[in-house]
């Protein structure tokens, strides 16, 4: 674990402006390591060679998701400098080739088939934002290239895309929402209004978490959908009816931050309770101003952006190797605030797609199918320095992960680990059986 | 020679060439030629408003996603064959294209812009709004068993290239014959001077309103190529960057040009697809580019072109 | 039997009243003038025959039809041809293109057809060696006879002139005379014009606005003698 | 909520969308009016303005309030010569030829966006409002016991929102001021009436239309300054108020600054009133095609004359 010490000062001194010449001389000097200084691994495997694997990586460095692309980007530098550095993929190291889809379907589409076509990308990964993932997936199938998102959605399980698309290192959103309601329920009250964005990923949380919460014998008053090019937000609160107990909270977007400061506005000092899909505030400083009356609040949080008191030390080694402080800024500008509660997902992706290219002795494009195969075939992933947001259980039929999900309360302005709901809290009967599919 | 013959001999030449194009060129830059011909047939419906009538519409998205969702939806729910799908596309754009017309050419200039923008707002909200149908910003795949056209497979390179030419060629075509009609000639005289056109016993509304019918529709039938050829469906192709982006093409290609749209969407694909190879700031290339293009070549390429060749349809 | 004649027709502008209550008729075959001091009303009232400006009230009828409801393009197509005060001609389209677009609309014949009379008309306008040319690199004075050319085109049954010599040479004003003189012989033309010479050659009958209301009417010659005339506007020039 | 008070909360909302439209329309609407080209890239200048404010305040300790004060003198100053520059740069070259100028402000538009992305990044940045204190609003009721005075469930606004509306109102009428009372203002009106005319008296023209775009993008600038405290500063945030602004100044009517500020007083106004009778999107949608009908039936604006 030598390199976990210096990783953070090259995910920082990467500069954003050239970040793919960074990462290609990343790559380039990973693999010189790993073929020197893992000699002895290599020799053992017979078809060992410095041929690299090429990781097609579709980041939205543009558009609406730039935020969240910038942590991708970083994340999946760190988790590829540590793969190279314990010696790559089956004695290979890793490349990974960057594309940026402009958070947009149509580019995205564009991109996957650029990665395989043109770049011979072994395999595609990467993509946040759903309706890129919708876009490109069936550009990813009909070329045959594993595509593996992190992106949250339930197109993945759903059944909507096709068999080489996978999304082993994030949940999915039905599985976050169903999981929310008990908690909900118990702590907050049986009320809920809810406020989300009226596109598919806010139908999403209202459809699953309805039905959920009113199978609890909780009750959904009002549901609030926000048009997705809203920019002011006072106007609609008034339809919040008198008696809610708690609101339920979900935007995206880069207005969030007016959404979350004018919700508070409009309470002023007796508000209801309030719980939120962190989404509200990814990369946003909690201590921005006029956020002060989150305090108390509730948040659904993929990965605690705080370091907990009870901190895994597999979240120690994620957090220094990606270059983040105990609050979830980067290391070298504590304003710059990650988007925790996701980008795990890219970081144990990656390890996904080594155990998988491992266990099917990988060695080339030929071989996509048996690594497909192989990552159906995974069932429990032990919480790990692979996996450090926590354990997960992957369903090999709906290509989707299962794991943890944490609820934070807002405590002297930093979120607090309150709850952690169990892996059995989130599954749902299956929807899809992808392995019934041919290729 | 005349004016007829060379028009239909170029306009073979530049389909022939494309022809080749798939056999000689890489399997990416033929996968890339397929999506731009598509995209062009949208170009080309835009010039047919922009360029030849002189109407600067901000709002074709809307016929775009008309086909596009026309097509989709009529696949995803009524498990429409996708030929009768294309019929089902084309006819959403025509109903589309004659509503808009009708209300929106009783306004000219800005105010048709604008109109036009608002009306196309209006649509990409609409697709969110019943999202429960079309899955909103998300929007849907059609699976690939569900796009098997004649006995081909339109998801496999050969098929779908050749669909796209098909329909691109028919455009083509079919513009170039129009340019050269009694119909196609009244509409630059409309785009020159509409008084006079009006004052020489033209009727100039109705001849708007067909050129937006024939704008619209050949810009949905992109939007249902679209979707039939590349599997999805999605509000982001109703939302505004949509309608300025035929907008560029026709204006980089050459306004009023036969194959300027063409030329414009090949340039401005493979400008930000190789310009994104060497930096992450390829929209500044792409930006210094168009300012570039309109200080020294305000006609378009095709305009450069046809500086030479003044017989350049 | 009159080819174009107007009841009571007006024209207000928000308190102006830029022609009032004007009857007028025209005769078939004949060559009228219409003159008058500038801002008499000439053009707008022409415009409400053709239909470019909307009457505010009162009628028109053309061919013993009531057209006072009809759109500008749908009296052209009648039978009618108009040329603009100030030259509006398709500047970036060739001469030949632009007389062709006028014949084309009259003749629906096949480009064959229309191409002759494109070259007929050219030749009596005196651009036939201009063809290929853009509009708009033309003088102003041969803008001003393709102009004509596009009305002549049309093959019309009354041709209204607004003010076709202006700015015209001394030489091109003969040549204008003249082809006013044969188009006579099968086209009834109503002509604004503030060249008395000219009015005087041509005119058959002619009409005196002022101040958007009928002064007189009569023979050049009656028109020439008649006193309030004379103070109105000959006086003047 | 009750229906009163809603309706009141929705005006208010109204009222504050409103001014920030106006301040950002008036801006394109002079360009427009005066230059007759259509600056998509005003949107940006808008942004500039806000991220330039994020830039400053950020530099500057000590109270909120003297940040904000700075970036509200220096942004607008530095996104004016910013446009200047690309006025003389691009623009005048191509002569301000109405199509030319369409794509060539779009390369502008990606131009700043891109800068913009590489140097302030991607994230939404927020401003700290000089003062912001929440004041919660009575509402009157006659009930059981007569006229009471009650004070509903989230009525309410902040006293920075309703400083906004008056320095909207303020800056407004110096505007005014200066358009219809100084020699500068009649320079720009003669211009905007009849160029060539202009030219002809001796006003240099090219002179004129790089201050007119310097000041239009400059009052984009103050708009987005004013503006931060409530949203953020993000590189994409300019889409919004260019289309808006657009769509204010054509209903308006060309070139009519006070059919601007009326056009923004309607659109801010019908956005938020219709939003408390219809769910969200429905209301966007409803408002989106009010402004269409609106030019349908008027299609020079409501304060435009009409061209023969």
């Amino acid at each position: 674990m030598a390199d976990r010490k210096n990783t953070p000062g090259i995910a920082g001194t990467s500069s954003r402006m050239n970040r793919r010449t960074a990462l290609k001389t990343l790559g380039a000097g990973a693999g010189a390591v790993a073929g020197i200084g893992a000699l002895p691994g290599i020799i053992g495997c017979a078809h060992a060679s410095d041929e690299p694997i090429r990781i097609g990586f579709q980041v939205h460095r543009t558009g609406i998701g730039a935020a969240y692309g910038r942590w991708y980007d970083r994340t999946t530098e760190a988790v590829v400098k540590r793969i190279n550095d314990e010696g790559g993929i089956n004695g290979r190291p890793i490349e990974i080739v960057a594309e940026d889809d402009g958070t947009d379907p149509k580019r995205g589409a564009e991109v996957v088939e650029k990665l395989a076509t043109k770049h011979k990308c072994d395999v595609a990964f990467g993509t946040l934002f759903s309706h890129v993932v919708y876009g490109s997936a069936p550009r990813a199938g009909e070329l045959a290239i594993p595509y593996f998102v992190v992106s949250e959605g339930h197109h993945v399980a759903s059944g909507a895309l096709n068999r080489y698309t996978l999304q082993p290192g994030i949940t999915d959103v039905k599985s976050q929402v169903e999981a929310m309601g008990p908690f909900i329920k118990e702590n907050l009250g049986k009320k809920v209004t809810m406020i989300y964005p009226d596109f598919a990923f806010g139908h999403d949380h209202r459809d699953y978490f309805t039905a959920a919460f009113e199978a609890l014998g909780g009750e959904v008053l009002e549901k609030i959908a926000i048009p997705p090019t809203e920019t002011s937000f006072s106007k609609y609160f008034p339809k919040i009816p008198r008696e809610t107990e708690v609101v339920y909270h979900v935007m995206v977007g880069p207005a969030v931050l007016t959404f979350v400061k004018e919700l508070g506005e409009f309470f002023g000092p007796n508000r209801p309770e309030i719980f939120g899909f962190i989404d509200s505030l990814e990369a946003v400083d909690l201590a921005s101003p006029g956020l002060e009356f989150l305090e108390g609040t509730y948040f659904w949080e993929g990965n605690p952006r705080y370091a907990q008191e009870d901190q895994s030390e597999f979240d120690k080694a994620y957090r220094e190797a990606v270059g983040v402080d105990a609050n979830g800024a980067s290391i070298s500008d504590a304003k710059d605030v990650s988007t925790y509660a996701h980008m795990f997902g890219c970081w144990e992706t990656i390890y996904v797609i080594k155990a998988g290219m491992e266990a099917s002795g990988y060695s080339g494009t030929k071989d996509r199918q048996k690594l497909i195969e192989a990552v159906e075939s995974m069932t429990e992933m032990p919480h790990s320095f692979e996996h450090p947001q926590g354990a997960k259980l992957f369903n090999g039929k709906t290509h989707q992960a299962f794991g943890h999900q944490y609820i934070s309360k807002v405590t002297e302005g930093k979120l607090v680990l309150a709850h952690t709901t169990s892996i059995e809290d989130t599954l749902y009967e299956d929807e899809v059986d992808y392995t019934s599919m041919s290729f | 020679m005349s004016q007829a013959t060379r028009s239909v001999l170029l306009h073979s030449f530049v389909i022939a060439l494309l022809v080749v194009m798939f056999f000689v060129l890489p399997e990416y830059h033929s996968g890339n030629l397929a999506r731009i011909l598509v995209l062009a047939v949208f170009a080309m419906g835009y010039n047919v408003l922009f360029g030849y009538t002189g109407l600067l519409s901000l709002g074709h998205a809307l016929f775009f996603a008309s086909g596009m969702y026309g097509l989709g939806l009529s696949i995803q729910f009524m498990q429409a064959s996708p030929m009768l799908a294309m019929i089902i596309g084309l006819i959403t754009a025509v109903v589309v294209s004659c509503v808009i017309g009708f209300l929106a050419l009783r306004t000219t200039g800005v105010a048709f812009m604008i109109v036009t923008l608002m009306f196309a707002q209006a649509g990409f909200l609409t697709v969110l709004f019943f999202g429960k149908y079309t899955r909103g910003d998300e929007g849907f795949v059609i699976q690939r068993a569900q796009r098997s056209m004649f006995g081909f497979d339109l998801s496999q390179p050969f098929p779908r290239y050749f669909a796209a030419l098909v329909l691109f060629s028919i455009c083509l075509f079919l513009i170039a014959w129009l340019v050269h009609s009694r119909f196609g000639k009244t509409l630059v005289a409309i785009r020159e001077n509409e008084q006079r056109a009006r004052m020489l016993g033209y009727d100039v509304q109705r001849h708007k309103l067909v050129a937006v019918i024939i704008s619209g529709t050949m810009s949905g039938a992109a939007g249902a190529a679209y979707a039939l050829l590349f599997g999805y469906a999605g509000a982001s192709f109703a939302a505004v960057q949509y309608s300025i982006l035929p907008l560029l093409y026709v204006l980089l290609g050459g306004a009023g040009t036969t194959i300027g749209p063409l030329i414009g969407t090949v340039f401005m694909f493979y400008l930000i697809d190789i310009s994104s190879e060497y930096t992450e700031a390829y929209m500044l290339i792409a930006g210094l580019v168009l300012i570039l293009l309109t200080l020294f070549a305000p006609h378009g390429i095709a305009g450069l072109v046809r500086k030479k060749l003044v017989w350049l349809p | 039997m009159s080819i174009i004649s107007t009841r009571g027709l007006s024209k207000h502008y928000s308190g102006l009243r830029a022609v009032n209550d004007v009857d007028f008729d025209l005769p078939e075959g004949q060559v009228r003038a219409l003159i008058g001091p500038n801002g008499a009303g000439k053009t707008t009232f022409v415009g409400m025959l053709s239909g470019r400006i909307k009457s505010t009230s009162g009628s028109v009828s053309f061919l013993d039809t009531d057209v006072t409801e009809l759109p500008a393009h749908k009296r052209m197509s009648m039978g009618m041809a108009y040329t603009f005060q100030i030259t509006s001609v398709f500047a970036n389209l060739s001469v030949h293109e632009n007389v062709a677009l006028a014949a084309r609309r009259a003749i629906k014949g096949p480009a064959p057809v229309v191409n002759d009379k494109v070259m007929a008309v050219l030749e009596q306008v005196y651009l036939a060696d201009r063809t290929g040319q853009i509009a708009g690199d033309l003088s102003y004075g041969h803008q001003r006879l393709l102009e004509i050319g596009m009305g002549l085109a049309q093959s019309p049954k009354l041709f209204i002139l607004d003010e076709p010599t202006q700015g015209l040479s001394a030489a091109e004003v003969d040549g204008f005379i003249q082809l006013v003189k044969v188009l006579s012989e099968n086209t009834t033309i109503l002509l604004i014009e503030h060249n008395m010479d000219v009015v005087m050659q041509t005119a058959h009958y002619i009409t005196v606005l002022n101040f958007g209301e009928t002064l007189a009417e009569g023979t050049p010659e009656e028109i020439k003698s008649n006193a309030e005339v004379q103070t109105a506007y000959l006086g003047s020039t | 909520m009750d229906f009163g008070p809603y309706l009141f909360v929705a005006s208010l909302e109204g009222a504050i969308t409103a001014a920030v439209l106006a301040l950002t329309a008036v801006g394109l609407s002079i360009v427009f009016g005066i230059m007759r080209v259509v600056n998509v890239a005003h949107g940006e200048f808008f942004m500039l303005g806000a991220v330039i404010a994020w830039w400053i305040t950020s530099l500057i300790a000590g109270h909120p309030a003297l940040g904000f004060t700075v970036a509200l003198v220096a942004a607008p100053i530095i996104v004016g010569v910013i446009a200047v520059v690309c006025n003389r740069l691009v623009l005048h070259k191509i002569d301000y030829e109405p199509e030319r100028t369409i794509v060539a402000t779009i390369g502008l538009l990606y131009v700043i966006q891109q800068t913009t992305l590489m140097t302030f990044g991607p994230e939404a940045r927020p401003v700290e409002a000089p003062f912001n204190q929440r004041i919660a609003l009575p509402w009157f009721e006659f009930g059981e016991s007569g006229f009471a005075l009650t004070w509903p469930w989230g009525l309410s606004t902040t006293t920075y929102k309703l400083a906004v509306i008056v320095a909207a109102i303020v800056i407004l009428l110096i505007l005014w001021l200066v358009m219809t009372r100084t020699k500068i203002g009649l320079i720009m009106r003669a211009t905007q009436l009849d160029q060539e005319m202009a030219q002809a008296h001796g006003i240099a023209v090219g002179r004129v239309y790089a201050l007119v775009f310097g000041l239009g993008a400059a009052l984009a600038a103050l708009g987005a300054v004013l503006v931060v405290p409530i949203q953020q500063a993000h590189y994409l945030m300019g889409g919004d108020p260019l289309l808006l602004s657009f769509i204010v100044v054509i209903i308006g009517g060309l070139g009519s600054v006070l059919g601007t500020v009326v056009a923004a007083i309607l659109i801010g106004m019908s956005d938020g009133i219709i939003s408390v009778f219809f769910t969200p999107t429905l209301a966007k949608i409803l408002a989106t095609l009010l402004v269409a009908f609106v030019l349908i039936f008027k299609p020079d604006g409501l304060f435009g004359k009409r061209r023969e």
